[in-house]
């Protein structure tokens, strides 16, 4: 026969094992659970990155398209649809051409939740005659990830500035190939072989080839 | 003499027999358990190493696109002669400020690293770090003959990534 | 009452920076007005040459994509040697906003107290014919021949001072002015006087 | 005489407890394998659509036209589309690889266990007078499960 005292103490046991049970078990669970799902959003938020500059670089097609259909002037679109993204378009004009073009900052950007993707770049919108389509050259695209809003002056002054010490460089990089002629051109790049790390150095003279057949002549 | 010893309806205490009977119980449930988790633990392993190599494609990818995608042009690899596509395990272009950068894959140690050749005076320098780690193939393949978009084909443990860029600028 | 004011002035403010965004040169009196028509050949230039290389890209016929690589150059070359001029001139810095007939507008009108007359064009004939000839397969070679061939040689801008002097005899007497020979800009020998 | 001992109830709810605890753990691995497999799929399929959007930048203009369903395999493609030739070594045509299972056997198994293709919509858009541009919408198709799956990319394509 059993007293109270020992039904008690199964009793305690056995409240004492289901909760110790559940407090291991449900954490655990809990864990394992959030492991599959990481991945899930990591995957997600990668492709939400790589949608933002898509989408952005669709945005900036867009911004070509129109301007090559005459339509002229300081633009600001926003929550342009493509697919099931939005891109926001801004074409900012900033001087004359010495043939009465029109001269724009064409920004273009795109934003997925805490993904940002902005394009930068310069278009040249010629004047029809008679008709569109209008001849449109644009150059020097420039990217970045930076939260700007692109029709804010603010964010386009700095995104401005960045981009400037870019094209600093750029004015640099073309001077060095201005001046130098051909064959001093890849002379020196040839003598750089030795600083480079190992798996460059095989095809470094084709690439210096390419470089020199493509250097800048004026 | 024998007074201080209870009937046994009063003793309270397991028998041989009993503890035999549950050793060989829980020995079996033991063994089910822990085969099991030594299953999941192996596959926990496959999943970790695929979503590791996932993260890996992911991280290695994005860095290489987002200055390919404003490059100027590619110098390295360019398709043949008789127009046939070409792959190779580095990539060498001229980005937006004109400079000549250069990924490449280090076999020996599983890496991709990233190198950058002033294109005028200057020394060329390699990045400390690695772009990636444990990537098992890399290749960069050129099919364009205006020498404007390259193919990123990566594998990281049997994991597959697959990315194309194309040069915006000229 | 305060509040107020500042509100319309941050709204004026807001508007007015939104549309353009200009910018004036750091410092006319540095810009260099070189002969127009140079600008206007090496503007012409890029335009055809970019017109050929897109042509090229859009080809279905392999022959012709062939080349793209070069008319990719000659493109380049063009713009590069356009934007070597506005450099030279102080006509353009890299982090302000292109505007370079606009610069050299304010340093015309400064010296000469008008603007100039640019042409408004977009070569459409020419282009057409550049067209023409990357589609029947011609050699970059051949088509940089045909552009150079085809550039202005005589300023396709005008120079609004000189019909002014001459036709119509204004209220107020301008300075009379020969048309500039070709090459350098003649240092100004009279100032405007004031109105 | 009350006797010591379980009743059949309490032995029930020990055990139904018991299995409401063990059952999702013993499966909770798979169920995370599955979302690492699933997430694998969706972003491979996610750089497919992405390398077919570059090469379309790329490529001239009129030669962007329909594939309609069910689309093209990504697996022994026919020459000349987005994914064949795939790699080449080589210095000329004749070392060029395809996804084949002489090729690449392993990437070819994986495409083909999955059975992913390609599909191109194509419609001309014009945003103003004169000029046309061509929205793509690149579907990807592939199997999971016995299930159809589908991931859908939109780009705008320049006529320039």
């Amino acid at each position: 026969m059993i007293n109270n005292r020992q039904r008690n103490n199964r009793r305690g046991i056995a409240i004492v094992m289901v909760i110790g049970l559940v407090a291991i078990i449900v954490p655990v669970l809990y864990m394992l659970s959030q492991l599959g799902t990481s991945q899930t959003k990591l995957a997600f938020k990668y492709h939400e990155n790589l949608l933002t500059e898509t989408t952005a670089l669709s945005g900036s097609n867009a911004g070509i398209s129109r301007l090559r259909g005459n339509i002229r002037g300081y633009q600001s679109l926003t929550n342009q649809l493509i697919g099931d993204e939005s891109y926001s378009l801004t074409l900012r004009p900033t001087g004359k051409g010495f043939f009465e073009q029109d001269l724009y900052y064409l920004l273009a950007n795109s934003q997925i939740k805490s993904h940002h993707y902005a394009i930068m770049a310069e278009a040249e919108q010629f004047n029809p005659q008679p008709s569109p389509p209008v001849l449109v050259i644009a150059r020097d695209y420039w990217n970045t990830v930076e939260p700007y809003e692109i029709d804010q002056v603010a964010d386009v002054l700095s995104m401005q500035n960045d981009r400037g010490v870019d094209l600093l460089r750029l004015d640099e990089t073309r001077e060095y190939e201005k001046n130098a002629t051909p064959d001093q051109y890849s002379t020196e790049l040839l003598a750089k072989s030795s600083m480079l790390p190992a798996e460059i150095v095989p095809d470094w003279p084709e690439i210096v080839e390419n470089l020199k057949s493509e250097k800048l002549s004026m | 003499m024998y007074r201080h010893y209870k009937r046994k309806s009063d003793r309270f205490g397991v028998t041989l027999v009993e503890i035999i009977v549950a050793s060989a119980i829980l020995a079996f449930i033991g063994g089910i358990v822990g085969h099991w988790f030594f299953l999941q633990r192996e596959y926990q392993g496959r999943i970790f190493a695929i979503s590791d190599a996932q993260q890996t494609i992911r991280q290695a990818s994005w860095r290489m696109m987002q200055e390919l995608r404003t490059a100027r042009s590619v110098l390295f690899p360019r398709i043949n002669a008789d127009k046939s596509i070409r792959s190779d395990s580095k990539v060498v272009f001229k980005s937006f400020a004109g400079d000549v950068i250069c990924y490449y894959y280090l076999a020996s140690e599983k890496e991709i690293r990233r190198c950058k050749i002033p294109n005028g005076p200057g020394v060329p320098t390699a990045d400390s770090e690695p772009v990636a780690r444990n990537v098992d193939q890399l290749a960069f393949t050129a099919s364009d003959e205006g020498n404007r978009i390259i193919d990123i084909f990566m594998e990281v443990k049997g994991t597959f990534g697959l990315e194309s860029v194309y040069l915006i600028n000229e | 009452m305060k509040k107020v004011l500042f509100l319309v002035l941050v709204l004026l403010v807001g508007l007015t920076s939104q549309t353009a965004l200009a910018d004036a040169p750091d410092d006319v009196d540095q810009i260099q007005l070189r002969d127009p028509l140079e600008l206007e050949r090496a503007a012409m230039q890029y335009m055809l040459a970019f017109e050929a290389y897109v042509t090229t890209r859009r080809s279905k016929d392999p022959n012709v994509r062939s080349k793209m690589v070069k008319m990719m150059q000659e493109y380049r070359n063009a713009y590069a040697r356009f934007l070597e001029m506005l450099r030279e001139d102080k006509l353009y810095a890299p982090n302000k906003p292109k505007d370079p007939a606009g610069w050299y507008d304010e340093k015309h009108k400064k010296i000469k107290g008008y603007k100039r007359e640019w042409k408004k064009t977009d070569a459409k004939e020419l282009r057409a014919e550049v067209k023409e000839m990357v589609k029947n397969g011609a050699t970059p070679e051949e088509i940089k021949a045909f552009i150079q061939a085809k550039l202005p040689t005589a300023p396709m801008s005008i120079d609004p001072g000189i019909y002014t002097t001459t036709t119509s005899a204004s209220a107020f007497p301008l300075p009379t002015q020969t048309v500039p020979a070709q090459g350098t800009i003649p240092t100004p020998t009279q100032t405007v006087p004031a109105p | 005489m009350k006797k010591s001992g379980m009743s059949l109830l309490e032995i029930v709810i020990s055990i139904s407890i018991a299995v409401v605890i063990f059952i999702p753990a013993m499966n909770m691995f798979s169920t995370t394998g599955q979302a690492v497999f699933k997430t694998r799929n969706f972003s491979f399929a996610n750089s497919a659509a992405r390398r077919i959007s570059q090469r379309l930048m790329a490529m001239p203009y009129e030669d962007i036209v329909e594939v309609p369903l069910p689309g093209i395999a990504l697996f022994d493609a026919p020459a000349e589309s987005f994914f064949a030739p795939f790699l080449n070594t080589s210095g000329t045509n004749s070392g060029a690889k395809n996804i084949t299972q002489a090729d690449m056997p392993e990437f070819y198994s994986y495409l083909v266990q999955h059975d992913f293709r390609y599909s191109l919509s194509v419609s001309n858009v014009s945003f103003g007078d004169g000029d046309e541009i061509k929205s793509v919408g690149i579907l990807i198709t592939w199997s999971e499960n016995n299930k159809n799956m589908m991931y859908r990319l939109y780009v705008y394509v320049p006529s320039l």
